[in-house]
């Protein structure tokens, strides 16, 4: 009855990242199976973002590969990953704040549509049939994350967890086969967390999405996550399921050193 | 209070995504567009069409152009004048050079030349951001007059670099009075408006807002950055160019390319910031506010100080006028005439309450 | 060959006078964010303040028309006007805009450019007026017999200010409180708040500052070329030079400007008349644009990495 | 009357429906803002649809007679189960979404049902709660898939599925639907609806297909309802009002029904389907009212003074404008001005600009509240009925509006008043039954076949019932005049400072009363008034207060005076209770009713104050408080004796 988590998708093999003589991340290597919810846990600095923005793109790591779906990829561009099926949400809210709800949620859909400036301009035939088409899409992603009384308001006026709730509604409307989400319960009350986890496990559950997710939550990444990788310093310090990694040594001294 | 919205309920996406969704608003456009093109003609003079709303069109044309750059693709240019030029100096050549050339595919011509150079101009966009593209763009303004004031070529040899615009004609009808010319700048702007309006609605405007509002993000769900702007200074320069044909054939008549200077190109600027940066609407407004005010501190400020003021005062409060106007409106609604617009119709469209 | 040397001399002079103009630039955008397009304007309005109260002191004090006194109270007075627009900048335009994004402020300040050049007008009229320092226009007459290069005193006296000027500046950043506050404020407005500094005094500061930077220009400009209008042209001449020095960088404000400077000199000499003239207008800009899109950031700018 | 009928005439709601599709397949029967936008089902879709359902519940085993749940929000596709169910001749039960599982366990239990149909998710887990409860249950459909993919449980359906084995089954044998549907007779029970029922258990209501369509024709006919009147169906479906609204008469009538897209937006959609014709309880004009104001309050002056002239000129002549009565021209020219910066603004926004017809029941109605309504140009009527009577009793006919009446008796419809002033129905909207319970059938029913419906009400001087009381609750003062303690409550209950009242006098000699203040209204008095407090109980003891809610109750006295009929009935003497009355401490009803006999006997003491002549008692209280905790209030409260007129003096005065 649960869904099959099946071979491996996303490699990351002997990732290192510095900026300008700063190490972000040292050597590290960890994969990504099919369907599977997989966290990325580790204190604040640990580099977990820049984890992230080396798979989709946004940094280009000195060392290593990154091997998605069998293909190596190296100068990878975000808009790139974005094609290949990679979707992601920001640690800080990246919305665009001049549009709307349902206008943000469109631009989610830009790589599926195809009509060109002109048929734009004229909006008629097959732009607006295709606007149409898209809408009807959006709209479904609006009802899944229950979000239809705010789908036309401006969305720099919305609260922030419905702002967070929105950017996964972007990231979805791409119908990504591997999400990529930056904390996406930080700054959240207990309603809204437990909701945004509920579209989670969903997304997981009803699409097949795979995802990568870094949360700082421990109770939130234990309840919903396949599989645990744990950072520390830009060093991976644990990788597995997550009560083995509740009981490595590494990460709970890791965790006391920070947070007691 | 006007707005009577119970019941316009939305059956299918068509209706609900219609440039103007609210029935009150369609019939008021409609009504506005009727009044212009019909009213008008009948009873303005000579001086109201040729002073005033042949230039307010033209000028709407270029800060819809400005707009679509800078209000809704975020990337800010101070050179649109240049862009004028050029749509100007092509749509003049095709008319000289090609026998028969249709007019009104000469200022389209003359508007995809200025599209070309936009693009050249633009490139630079996908390296630098903000001020340093600004500057840029300086850079395609004082290049752009230089050269169709050296490149005789350009003016047909004449001095200076003066052109005269050509006789219209269209199917045999020449477009000669003011109120013909009227009619065919109206005609050209509001179809172009319109134009605007769907881009801006559809995916190539939510993508340039995207660009704008957050370029990494942009990128990430993939919008491909490069193309993205230069399709937005294209699109932008060729409705300078074509505002910059008509510039010269509907409203100058003779024009050369000093006239499309830097001044002009602030001008433009001010439009969109005073009509509201990111909106079409905005951008007749704006318009028709920098065309208008000049006028009427002319005719108000004398017969208020009387004698007492030189035309040289005149001239400095212009200036001290638009750049307070300015200063004011990026401070107390820096979303412009098109903000306070809209706040109005809301106003309207909740009376009687307050919000 | 000595003509080649005189054009490049030229170049590197006025280039010492774009430098001027874009440091107001630069002190500005260092403090307070701001990308400051008024600074022309503030140059004309300085330099017109200036030569207005040459005029109109004699007549008020009985003081000796074109003597050392009127010339200095003339500068001392011209410097308080600077000091007043700052202050009043500081109030009508940077405070109500403050937390806005940088090119809000920065359109602000064209609004600003043509109220100053209103006002200057407004008060002191539009006529072009001379400006006489005392320092002679004319070949050096050492460089003439020695190197047969023709070089003007006036010129190594701008320079030399400017080099003043400039020095003054570095040193004032370097070693004054109020000068390692600035500092401290373009670096990261929020820590400077935490560490006590008033915002707005150091606005005001440094708008005079550069204001104090504008007037000096605006006389040597004004002594060379005469006040008027032309003056606010300086600033679209800065322009470019610090698209090259980058906008933060004070050393790269200079190198920039005697780059400009000489190389739109030889380029009009050179190539001008190939292209028939007038390259001047635009040449800066194409260079300035070219080594943008190899670097950035400007030569002295810093990398700015986006962080998602 | 059970005579079988012809087989085309159109006698059952099935045979409607048909009926529609071919008459009108195109026009809107429903519509749903879904994903957006109003999704519209036309009334050959629906015909489509409900076909399909029907032979998918086929398919499945449902019989004839058989009952189907129904669970969930007005969703059309609910309502189209409701059809597909009377097609086959089964009966549909439909129950409060959002009763807990235990209350649905009682009515599957109670209707022996087999088969429901649910909403989701929410609907499909409280059925898992309950299964044990309810053996019989075979088949849960749901509507929505969402979250559904792993349960499991092979009695679950999705609707979508069942719909595509009816599609199949429709296909495979055309006649078999429409045999059914021929099959279907006038007097078989159509629906079956629960009533809430004060004491006991929940009743289920049987009514049979004339009754509702009877009643549908009558009110259609009353209110001249054309097919081009649109309705938003908010309300529950399980509830009398909603059937014959958004079911019973668009059925007959043929007109559009409107499903909200959620309970969030039904103000917005509300808005933008601008209905014709619409319901609410009065609770829900009177929140409206209170958000007009509220939101007035933070206009502009000149929009307040606006707004507050108009609304005088509304009051002035408003109503009477709508009934057609005359007014002076200036008066007129003065509304025409109103409507086009007030009225007509004002409706618009609320989203009441095109209503022809608007009902409001189920409660008593303030005249104040009414009377705004109707003054701003809105046709709002008031209607009597019950689950018994297919909400059919009673209408107000356009132009005769009485503020505290509920109109003439409907068409079709006898009304009689029994002795002791209880009303008796009779007409085609009747029940048939109680499902299995011929005791309280016959109880409900007298001899000559009239329905007593409990109420206790009298006829004015031009035939309007005015309803005053339940009859059982009806007594008699010592003086022997009628005491009917509701009429007096609801009195009380219109000054927004009054949230709750009780009132004694059955077998004494004067009236007295327990008032609970409104802790909100009565706060804002108060602290306007630079006066701080600490809770109710120190609220409620504040002399202002005493005095505020004395020249309430004297205000209504003097009301009472001038009604021959209740001039006894005046309050003499009163005090304010130191808690609000609660359902979690058993004095109120789940639905917010006072439990008259709990509280005359837990507050014995306190009745025994205000009879025997004492000015002060100190009372003790146990309370439940919200997190389980006991608890006790104690207070000493003051009696207040209130001015009473005589009724001739009254007449005068008032």
């Amino acid at each position: 009855m649960a869904r099959e988590i099946g071979d491996v998708v996303l490699k990351m093999e002997g990732i290192s990242l510095s900026f300008g003589g700063v190490k972000a991340l040292t050597n590290i290597s960890f994969d990504v199976r099919e369907h599977e919810i997989r966290s990325i846990i580790g204190p604040n600095g640990a580099g977990k973002s820049s984890m992230l923005n080396v798979i989709n793109g946004v940094y280009h790591p000195q060392e290593g590969q990154v091997t998605f779906r069998g293909e190596v990829r190296r100068d990878m561009e975000p808009h790139k990953a974005a094609k290949q099926g990679i979707a992601r949400t920001f640690q800080n809210i990246a919305l665009f704040k001049g549009m709307s709800v349902l206008d943000n949620i469109m631009t989610g859909r830009n790589l599926k549509m195809t009509c060109n400036l002109f048929q734009h301009a004229l909006h008629w035939g097959a732009a607006r049939k295709e606007e149409i088409e898209h809408r009807r899409k959006v709209e479904e992603v609006i009802d899944f994350l229950e979000i239809q009384s705010i789908r036309k308001t401006p969305v720099g006026r919305l609260p922030y967890g419905l702002q967070k709730r929105v950017e996964l509604g972007r990231a979805l409307a791409a119908e990504p086969s591997l999400l990529l989400l930056d904390e996406p319960m930080a700054g959240m009350n207990v309603e809204e967390k437990q909701d945004m986890c509920r579209f989670i496990l969903d997304v997981n559950d009803q699409f097949g999405t795979t995802i990568v997710l870094i949360e700082h939550d421990m109770g939130v990444v234990m309840d919903i996550s396949d599989r645990v990788v744990v950072l520390d310093y830009g060093k991976k310090i644990g990788d597995g399921e997550p009560d083995e990694v509740k009981n490595n040594p590494d990460v709970i001294s890791a965790y006391l050193g920070t947070s007691h | 209070m006007l707005y009577r919205e119970a019941g316009q309920f939305k059956a299918s996406y068509e209706a609900d995504q219609q440039i103007f969704p609210i029935l009150q608003d369609r019939v008021g456009v409609l009504l506005l567009i009727g009044f212009f093109a019909l009213a008008v003609p009948l009873f303005a003079d000579q001086y109201w069409l040729k002073a005033i709303l042949i230039p307010v069109l033209i000028f709407s044309l270029a800060a819809i152009g400005l707009n679509i750059l800078t209000g809704y693709a975020g990337q800010l240019s101070l050179g649109s004048a240049a862009f004028m030029a050029v749509g100007a100096f092509g749509a003049y050549n095709f008319m000289l050079r090609i026998d028969g050339m249709p007019f009104l595919v000469a200022i389209l011509l003359g508007g995809l030349c200025a599209a070309a150079v936009g693009v050249l101009f633009g490139l630079p966009s996908l390296r630098i951001k903000g001020f340093y593209l600004a500057v840029a763009t300086l850079a395609a303004q004082f290049f752009i007059v230089w050269a169709l004031v050296k490149i005789e070529w350009f003016s047909n040899y004449s001095s200076s670099g003066v052109i005269t615009a050509q006789e219209i004609e269209i199917l045999g009808f020449a477009f000669d009075g003011p109120v013909s010319k009227y009619l065919l700048t109206l005609f050209v702007v509001v179809v172009m408006a319109l134009l605007a309006k769907n881009m801006v609605r559809s995916t190539t405007g939510r993508m340039w807002m995207a660009v704008r509002d957050m370029d990494v993000a942009a990128e990430v769900i993939g919008i491909r950055l490069m193309r993205t702007k230069l399709t937005a200074f294209a699109v932008s320069s060729f409705y300078c160019g074509v505002a910059g044909a008509l510039y010269a054939y509907t409203y100058i008549g003779t024009v050369e390319p000093e006239g499309f200077n830097l001044d002009l190109s602030f001008k433009i600027l001010f439009m969109i910031i005073i009509g509201g940066v990111g909106s079409i609407m905005g951008s007749f407004l704006g318009a028709a506010f920098i065309v208008l005010l000049p006028i009427a501190l002319d005719v108000t400020v004398p017969v208020l100080l009387g004698d007492l003021v030189s035309a040289s005062f005149v001239s400095n409060l212009q200036l001290i006028v638009f750049g307070g106007l300015i200063v004011f409106f990026l401070i107390v609604e820096p979303h412009g005439l098109a903000r306070l617009w809209q706040i109005g119709k809301e106003k309207l469209r909740l009376w009687p309450f307050p919000h | 060959m000595q003509f080649f040397f005189e054009v490049l001399i030229g170049g590197l002079l006025s280039g010492v006078l774009y430098a001027l103009v874009a440091l107001g630039f630069v002190l500005i955008f260092k403090a307070s964010g701001v990308f400051n397009f008024a600074q022309g304007a503030m140059v004309f309005f300085a330099a017109l303040t200036f030569v207005g109260f040459l005029e109109v002191l004699p007549g008020w004090t009985g003081l000796e028309e074109g003597g050392r006194a009127v010339f200095w109270l003339a500068f001392v007075l011209s410097l308080g006007a600077m000091v007043l627009l700052a202050i009043a900048t500081e109030r009508v335009v940077l405070r109500p805009l403050v937390n806005q994004p940088p090119i809000t402020l920065f359109m602000a300040t064209i609004g600003l450019t043509f109220l100053v050049e209103g006002i200057a007008q407004g008060i002191w009229g539009a006529n072009v007026r001379g400006l006489d320092l005392g320092i002679q226009d004319e070949p050096i007459e050492y460089m003439m017999e020695n190197f047969n290069i023709l070089i003007s005193s006036f010129d190594v006296f701008a320079a030399t200010v400017a080099a003043i000027l400039v020095a003054a500046l570095a040193l004032f950043f370097q070693y004054t409180r109020i000068g390692r506050a600035l500092r401290a404020v373009a670096d990261d407005h929020q820590a400077a708040l935490s560490i006590g500094i008033p915002l707005r005094h150091i606005w005001v500061i440094v708008w005079a500052v550069a204001g104090f930077v504008a007037l000096v220009a605006g006389m040597i400009w004004g002594a060379r070329n005469g006040v008027q209008f032309a003056l606010t042209f300086t600033a679209l001449k800065a322009l470019p030079v610090l698209i090259l020095g980058g906008f933060t960088s004070v050393p790269g404000a200079i190198v920039g400007g005697l780059i400009i400077g000489a190389s739109e000199k030889l380029a009009e000499v050179y190539v001008g008349p190939f292209v028939g003239g007038g390259i001047e207008s635009w040449f800066p800009y194409i260079l300035a644009l070219g080594f943008l899109l190899i670097r950035p950031e400007g030569l002295f700018g810093e990398r700015h990495i986006d962080r998602v | 009357m059970s005579d079988p009928r012809g087989q085309d005439e159109l006698n059952t709601f099935p045979r409607l429906l048909m009926q529609h599709a071919q008459q009108r397949p195109n026009r809107p029967a429903m519509r749903e803002k879904e994903y957006g936008i109003w999704q519209t089902y036309s009334w050959a879709e629906v015909a489509q649809n409900v076909r399909a359902i029907a032979c998918g519940l086929a398919e499945l085993g449902f019989k004839r007679g058989d009952r189907l749940g129904i669970i969930g929000d007005n969703r059309p596709r609910l309502y189209w189960s409701v059809a597909a169910c009377q097609c086959l001749g089964g009966i549909p039960v439909m129950m409060y979404q959002d009763a807990v599982a235990e209350e649905m366990a009682y009515v599957l239990q109670d209707a022996e049902i087999k088969f429901v149909v649910v909403e989701d998710q929410e609907q499909v887990d409280k059925m898992l709660e309950i299964r044990e409860q309810a053996p019989l249950l075979e088949h849960v459909i749901y509507d929505d898939p969402r979250g559904m993919r792993h349960y499991a449980e092979t009695f679950l359906l999705g609707l979508d599925e069942l719909q595509a084995m009816g599609t199949a089954h429709d296909k495979a044998q055309p006649d078999f639907l429409d045999g059914e549907i021929r099959k279907g007779q006038p007097d078989d029970v159509s629906v079956m609806l629960y009533t809430s029922g004060t004491t006991g258990k929940p009743k289920g209501v049987c009514q049979t297909h004339d009754a509702f369509i009877q009643s549908a024709k009558g009110g259609c006919q009353f209110d001249k309802l054309t097919e081009s009147e649109d309705i938003l169906s908010y309300l529950p479906m399980a509830w009398v009002g909603d059937h014959l609204f958004s079911y019973a008469q668009a059925m007959v009538s043929g007109f559009t029904i409107n499903c909200p897209e959620s309970g969030e937006t039904v103000m917005t959609d509300l808005r933008e389907i601008g209905p014709t014709y619409y319901f609410a309880p009065p609770r829900v004009f009177e929140n409206l009212l209170t958000t007009v104001l509220i939101r007035m309050e933070d206009a502009s002056w000149i929009k307040r003074k606006i707004f507050g002239h108009f609304m005088e000129v509304a009051k002035r002549c408003g109503a009477e404008i709508l009934d057609g009565l005359p007014v002076s021209t200036a008066d007129r020219f003065q509304y025409w001005l109103g409507n086009l910066l007030v009225y007509g603004p004002l409706k618009n926004v609320l989203g009441f600009s095109r209503i022809r017809v608007a009902y409001t029941a189920g409660a008593a109605i303030g005249p104040d509240l009414f009377r705004f309504y109707r003054s701003i140009g809105i046709n709002l009527k008031q209607l009597y009925g019950q689950t018994e009577t297919c909400a059919y009793v009673c209408l107000q006919p356009d132009g005769q509006i009485k503020l505290d009446s509920v109109g003439k008796p409907a068409p079709g419809v006898e009304v009689k008043l029994a002795e002791n002033g209880e009303i008796l129905v009779k007409g085609p909207m009747l029940l048939k039954a109680y499902y299995k319970r011929p005791d309280a059938t016959a109880e409900s029913l007298n001899e000559d076949g009239y329905f007593l419906t409990g109420d206790a009400g009298f006829f004015d001087d031009d035939g309007h019932l005015k309803i005053i009381d339940r009859a059982k609750d009806v007594g008699k003062l010592n003086s022997g005049s009628i005491f009917a303690p509701n009429y007096i409550e609801n009195k009380l209950k219109f000054f927004q400072h009054v949230k709750e009242a009780v009132a004694f006098g059955n077998e004494r000699d004067f009236v007295t009363a327990f008032i609970n203040i409104d802790l909100e209204a009565v706060g804002n008095y108060v602290e306007r008034r630079g006066l701080a407090y600490s809770g109710y109980t120190d609220l409620a003891a504040q002399p202002m207060v005493m005095q505020l809610i004395k020249e309430c109750v004297e205000e209504i006295n003097a009301q009472l005076a001038a009604d021959p009929m209740m001039a006894d009935s005046q309050i003499k003497r009163f005090l304010i209770l130191h808690k609000e009355l609660d359902a979690d401490d058993g004095e109120l009803t789940r639905t917010r009713k006072v439990r008259r006999k709990f509280v005359s006997e837990r507050y014995a003491v306190l009745i025994d104050a205000l009879y025997s002549g004492k000015t002060e008692q100190h009372i003790e209280t146990e309370v439940k408080y919200e997190d389980g905790r006991q608890g006790k209030i104690a207070a000493d409260l003051k009696i207040e004796e209130a001015k009473t007129f005589a009724p001739q003096a009254a007449k005068t005065a008032a």
